[in-house]
């Protein structure tokens, strides 16, 4: 993020307690960090196999990547990774190339076998050698937005942020490109309700999801190169969001990398909570996906705003805290900076309690000055919005007026039909012009806003940070897995092994190569 | 001036009884010129506005303009003409609820309760069958006699079947929130078709019973359930539904040992 | 009011400044009291016969009061007032009351005298008594008020000030009735668009006014009886508002006493500028009302805001606060105390500025702290109000923002329709929520905001003060009715001897006399 | 996909083409109560929205509920029956109408305006009379061949038609912006008439335009003017058209001395 908050702190957090905080979610974070370590995925297996140029499907639209990785699966295991054994194949020259490979093994006509010795060596150097081909096209992209952003410029914080979701990329397109021209700076292709619990990728341009648009390779290019387009006719970078989240979080990243998109919604836990995918899964996912969106300068947002649609939005409030320092330290540990890391709250509380709004001020105040050089990503009103479409639209400028106040570096305009439909192209119209409004008529009203110490406001924010700590404590000394499994987040209960996708998940064999994670965590 | 008993004709109220004043705001398809106003003022129009008055007009980038219109509507409300879903079963208290079931069905009653098709949002069905309950009322897993299955989220109509056999489910509650492309219709659909299929005997079947809070309750005939909850239910409407469809009523010195579900459905459209 | 305002001052305005301000506007309004206080109206001498009991009016809707005014005007004169001729009349005993001798005389059948000696002071004598009863009875209004409000209860302000205007009484009442259930503490009737340029006020409960309803004793009775059963039933006292304005300043003021209203529109210049009704018919008349107002407890609400409607409010925001003062100058002569004084000031910044808000908190604090203890009208935007419905919601709950924020003492809340039509019954129940969502969310939220000294708002708001001096200095050296003659308030001009109602007015002769005055000045 | 040349027939658009999504909202003059909603959807079906959910509905004490309305219109608006009034004369500058006045009248044009009935709103007028004008351009007063008197608000039809004659006014402006009851439509059928009255040559009369935010232009016919200016008409506008009506069109070579209104009667509709 290029604009860094420089304005002053307002809270006078205790130092003590913020370091105690921090310390706490390293502690808690350490064990599953350890488990990520030692397992890998099919997703993550499939990933290096996508940086290597994999692509394409067979007919019933599965893609060449997965009928790879069950075949290898299927004859040697995947305990040492699909590399060795997959350019262990390679190696005799038989295959054109990956996919004509993964063709022949998916009509069973691949004898696979676990690579040794000299072998090995070459199944290694080869494998990262073909990988290394996609790393550098994910590296040419960051070169690339580096370049246009210094050229066209970025906009000011907080940035816009608005979703299309009308499950056809080409409806997406032309209401993507008007919200660039109305306005927003960040645009997000929401996907269609069912694609996280797809155990692999779609291939190919779509038109009919459902409340969302599917996540595939063509889509992100085709939204990418329509969004530079009109980037060229503002003069000024939009930017392109989707989701590494669900059963495909890594290869959902590295598609991201390889199209160039520039922000992923990437949670450590929203996965397991709001989609019962398994928590060990979702963990041994998540830190393959934050390494490669480290490497492609992509800016992560994390969900803790969807706690506050199951929880309430002030008994919960330090739920969220919590689970901003344990992404916070996960996303650090994979590799990403400060400025990639965009923690996500949400302006939830119910308007009919008293003083909501200066509740809301303490929340996003507190975060704000916890995370000074995250890009927060703020959300907006949902749980609270009715079919009254006018209050809707009132709520919804309290929540930009929060997000100007306190400094946020990304808020996700709400629509006025959030409690209704997914969003009309009217509605993202008259969202801009809410959120334009605001900004201009506040300007810097920040400067006016000091709560007073011992106010209303700063006790709140210290109270919240204050319970944080406490539920950190209790989580570092049982553990996460188990406060996870007992609905601490979202108060949804995950047992470990519980949830979609367990079945995905192999311990790394004393072999295991990863060819990717070898050059990422190189790097670092 | 105002009547205080509304008539039986009744119009759309601006600020003087019959003026039917209303609001209208949608987009079109076309660039903001010297036509477009003509153009919402036709749609308008069309749907018997008139006069209707184009007050705003915004370009939406060069394809698409928005507008708001305000005009008198033509139409007359005939209040005799309204179908309403009326609650036809006594509302239940949770332990009348129990001591129903459990003098009338000698056993506990078996709920299965699920989010099926792609849908992920489960507030709603918790709402109604998790103890926390909505609005201060307790959900189904507070009744006693009730014996509440919740699948959770994303459950495959084929998974259900399945389960409400095995459980010897009495009813079957399925909530449907997402919308998009009618989607909840398809998938109630789909529902009712796996049903009919696996209990070709109707009076077998268990109650079927859908939720969410874009359903209108008055679609029970064209969708082939029992019956369908929409925005705003409270558990007990729920409960008490369950009792009055599932369990026969109270004949006099008379209590059947096994409900049988012939009551539910002859009450049902055919 | 009974809430006054004991925030801090957050401006830190230069007394010294502020006292200059009031030493000019004293010293500008000087000639026009004098002028005020050595003339009379034919309004001002309804009045007397109003208090005395006249009622009713001929075939042609013509009040009694009117006829008399003008037979005496035509047989003697109105130089020495109405008293001394009808009270002499009435002597006599040929006449069962006012209203028989007004019959009697309006088909010329009179033969008024001007009384001298001890006809002369039985005229005054039973022509005070007379007035007394009227008097007496605005008295007993003011005691059954402050009786209801005392059982009832008053709300914490800012108070809510909602329109009815449909024209029709009927339809006016359970209008009222819903806003004040829906939060309104005070509900004002707007009067029908031809009233304010008739020379008489019509009678009995009318049914037929454009975009306002009609202000007369009947309907000022109906709709008080309307409030006061819904008082009862909320439990709070609903104050009802009219306006003071136009030719028949003085009756109304006269019957808004009467018939217990609670504030009056009552402005010195907005009859002038808005209607153009003769400057010197103003003055004379808006002092008469001003007395009736101070001894009915009715707290009046000047009309400053109007200015912004054809002038800019950023350009032309010292000549509001020029306008306050003067107004405040002929309230207090008039007799008004601090807290009648509900001055007016607006909300009409064109929303596409910059900073637009926070100007108008500087503007709204501004005025906050010249007048500490005066229950300020503060008028939601409607100039740039448009067509756009959902964005006119917006800018009226920024309105009531900057409402709550500047501590307010009336906020009349704005409506989405403003820029379309006269309210719906819906868009006033909307515009409550509006206001019912900031007030409750917002909170204290005023305690958060701290402008600084040399910031942004501090220093706009001192540079609209100065300005503010230095235009009073120019009006005190020149005059106030070359100033208004110039076109200074609202971009208007009005020369002194132009428009409506000049011929009513009528220069005292020596032996003027005037049993209102007489008993409203004895008080002080 | 929306295509970027829009069709002839065209449907509202929510998200997807041809969706026909609209929002309306109204208040019914009845409780809300059961009935309530049903008695909205009925409204909303007969104003032709299929399906029509109603997300909102509040109660604004106990007679009156105000309600929100999502669905999808049947409407389809035919493009090519759109009427547009258009500028059928060429936008002037203020120098090209003083060279047309100067050149082809021989003496100043009278303009005469005013707002009549009780409406005193002066704003509108004054913008396009006044030197300051609107948005940027400068009202009618500037042009040094126009003789503008501005009789400013509430002037009686009958003070116009007398101060017009004495005048000799060539066009009045007036200008409505109250429309309560439709004032503006019945002060602006009064104008007409007491111009018909005084000038019965229809010819000789003064040209009338009337302007304010609600009139709908192509509403001359029905009005009996000459012109009618609606919301965010600027001062060159106006001039433009006294122009092209009040001066006969250079014929090669032949100036009239004195115009007649015969070319501007001639446009106006029967
Ligand atoms: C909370 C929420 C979420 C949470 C869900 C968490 C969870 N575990 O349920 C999260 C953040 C995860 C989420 C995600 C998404 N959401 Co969501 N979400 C909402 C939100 C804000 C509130 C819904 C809610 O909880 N309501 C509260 C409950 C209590 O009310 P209810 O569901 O109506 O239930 C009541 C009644 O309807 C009834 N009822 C409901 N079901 C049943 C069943 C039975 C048997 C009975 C008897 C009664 C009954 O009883 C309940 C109590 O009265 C709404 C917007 C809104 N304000 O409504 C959007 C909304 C529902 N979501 C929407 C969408 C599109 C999504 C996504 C698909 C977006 C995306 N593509 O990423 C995702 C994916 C979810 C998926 N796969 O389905 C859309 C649906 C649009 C439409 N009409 O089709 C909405 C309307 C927002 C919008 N305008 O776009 N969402
Ligand atoms: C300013 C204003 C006032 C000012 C007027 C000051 C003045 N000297 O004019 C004051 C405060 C005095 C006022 C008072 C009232 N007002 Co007022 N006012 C407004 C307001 C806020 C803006 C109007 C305006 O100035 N627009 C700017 C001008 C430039 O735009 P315009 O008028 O549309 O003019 C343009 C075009 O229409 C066109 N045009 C207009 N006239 C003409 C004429 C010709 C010949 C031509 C060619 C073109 C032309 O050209 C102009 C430039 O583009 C509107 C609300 C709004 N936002 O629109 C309410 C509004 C017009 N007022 C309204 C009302 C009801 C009143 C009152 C009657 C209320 C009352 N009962 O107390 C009073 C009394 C006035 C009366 N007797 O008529 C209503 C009218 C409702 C209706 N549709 O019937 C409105 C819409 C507010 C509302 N929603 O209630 N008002
Ligand atoms: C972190 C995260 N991932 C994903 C999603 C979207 O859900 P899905 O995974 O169904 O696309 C969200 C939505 O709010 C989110 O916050
Ligand atoms: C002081 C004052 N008087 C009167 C009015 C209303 O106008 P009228 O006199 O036409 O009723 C207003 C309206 O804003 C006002 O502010």
């Amino acid at each position: 993020m290029s604009t860094p908050t420089t304005a002053p702190p307002k809270l006078d957090l205790d130092p003590q307690v913020v370091r105690t905080a921090r310390r706490l979610a390293a502690l808690a974070a350490e064990p599953v960090v350890r488990l990520a370590r030692s397992n890998s995925t099919v997703s993550v297996e499939r990933s290096v196999l996508r940086l290597a140029g994999i692509t394409g499907a067979d007919g019933e639209g599965i893609p060449w990547a997965n009928r790879l990785v069950e075949a290898v699966r299927d004859s040697v295991g995947l305990q040492s990774g699909v590399a060795l054994p997959v350019w262990d194949a390679l190696a005799g020259g038989e295959y054109a190339d990956l996919t004509a490979l993964a063709q022949q093994a998916s009509a069973g006509g691949v004898a696979f076998r676990l690579p040794t010795g000299p072998a090995a060596d070459r199944a290694r150097r080869t494998s990262r050698d073909a990988v290394g081909v996609g790393i550098a096209r994910i590296d040419t992209n960051r070169r690339t937005r580096d370049r246009l952003r210094e050229r066209l410029g970025d906009p000011p914080t907080p940035w816009v942020y608005l979703i299309v979701a009308t499950g056809d990329i080409y409806e997406d397109i032309p209401q993507a490109q008007a919200a660039a021209r109305g306005g927003a700076d960040v645009v997000a292709v929401i996907r269609s309700t069912g694609q996280s619990l797809l155990d692999y990728v779609p291939e190919g341009a779509t038109r009919e999801g459902y409340a969302g648009t599917y996540a595939t390779q063509e889509n992100f290019r085709l939204m990418r190169a329509a969004l530079d387009e009109v980037s060229a006719e503002l003069g000024r970078y939009v930017r392109l969001t989707n989701y590494a989240s669900g059963l495909c979080m890594p290869e959902i990243a590295t598609l991201a990398g390889l199209e160039r998109l520039d922000m992923m919604l990437n949670d450590c836990m929203y996965g397991i909570i709001f989609r019962d995918i398994n928590p060990q899964r979702t963990f041994i996912d998540q830190r393959f996906s934050r390494q490669i969106h480290a490497r492609a300068g992509i800016v992560i947002n994390t969900g803790e705003d969807n706690y506050l649609t199951t929880a309430d939005a002030v008994d919960a409030a330090h739920t969220v805290v919590v689970s901003q320092l344990l992404n916070e330290r996960f996303a650090h540990e994979a590799g990403l900076a400060d400025d990639q890391v965009g923690l996500g709250h949400a302006f939830e509380i119910n308007p009919e309690i008293p003083e909501s709004f200066r509740l809301e001020l303490a929340h996003a105040l507190l975060v704000r000055e916890l995370f000074p050089a995250a890009p927060l990503k703020y959300m907006p009103p949902t749980k609270h919005m009715t079919g009254n479409v006018f209050g809707g639209y009132l709520l919804d400028a309290f929540f930009n007026l929060a997000g100007v106040l306190t400094g946020q570096g990304i808020i996700l305009v709400g629509m006025m039909t959030e409690g209704i439909v997914t969003p009309f192209l009217s509605d993202r119209d008259l969202a801009l012009e809410n959120v334009g409004y605001v900004r201009r008529a506040a300007g810097h009203l920040a400067e006016d806003f000091h709560p007073p110490r011992d106010g209303f406001i700063a006790s709140r924010a210290r109270r919240v940070l204050s319970e944080s700590v406490e539920l950190l404590g209790r989580i570092a000394a049982d553990g996460l897995l188990p406060a996870i499994a007992d609905g601490t987040f979202g108060i949804t209960r995950r047992p470990a092994s519980g949830g979609k996708g367990l079945d995905g998940v192999v311990a790394h064999a004393e072999d295991y190569y990863n060819p990717a994670t070898d050059i990422l965590e190189e790097v670092q | 001036m105002s009547t205080p008993e509304p008539q039986r004709h009744v119009r759309a109220y601006g600020d003087t009884t019959g003026d039917g004043m209303v609001q209208l705001s949608f987009t079109l398809p076309i660039p903001n010129d010297a036509r477009a106003e003509g153009a919402a003022a036709q749609l308008a129009k069309k749907m018997g506005i008139d006069p209707a008055m184009v007050v705003h007009a915004k370009a939406m980038g060069p394809h698409f303009t928005f507008f708001v219109v305000y005009g008198r509507s033509a139409v007359v409300v005939d209040l005799a003409e309204v179908r309403v879903v009326d609650r036809e079963y006594p509302l239940l208290s949770a332990a009348d609820v129990n001591l129903a079931v459990r003098s009338r069905l000698k056993r506990k009653l078996v709920v299965l309760g699920a989010c099926i098709g792609t849908d992920a949002h489960t507030v709603g069905i918790d709402a109604i069958l998790n103890v926390k309950g909505f609005a201060g009322e307790k959900g189904l897993e507070y009744y006693r006699e009730l014996r509440v299955v919740n699948l959770g989220a994303q459950v495959l109509v084929a998974d259900l079947v399945a389960r409400a056999r095995a459980e010897q489910a009495d009813a079957v509650l399925v909530s449907q929130v997402v919308t998009q492309k009618d989607a909840h219709l398809a998938n109630t659909r789909e529902l009712r078709d796996a049903f009919a299929a696996a209990w070709p005997d109707r009076a077998a079947r268990p109650l079927l019973v859908v939720g969410g809070p874009r359903f209108d309750p008055a679609m029970t005939g064209e969708l082939g359930v029992d019956r369908i909850f929409g925005k705003g239910t409270s558990p007990p409407e729920v409960a008490s539904f369950l009792v009055h469809a599932l369990l026969p009523p109270v004949a006099a010195g008379q209590l059947p040992a096994v409900p049988t579900r012939a009551a539910a459905v002859a009450r049902m459209p055919a």
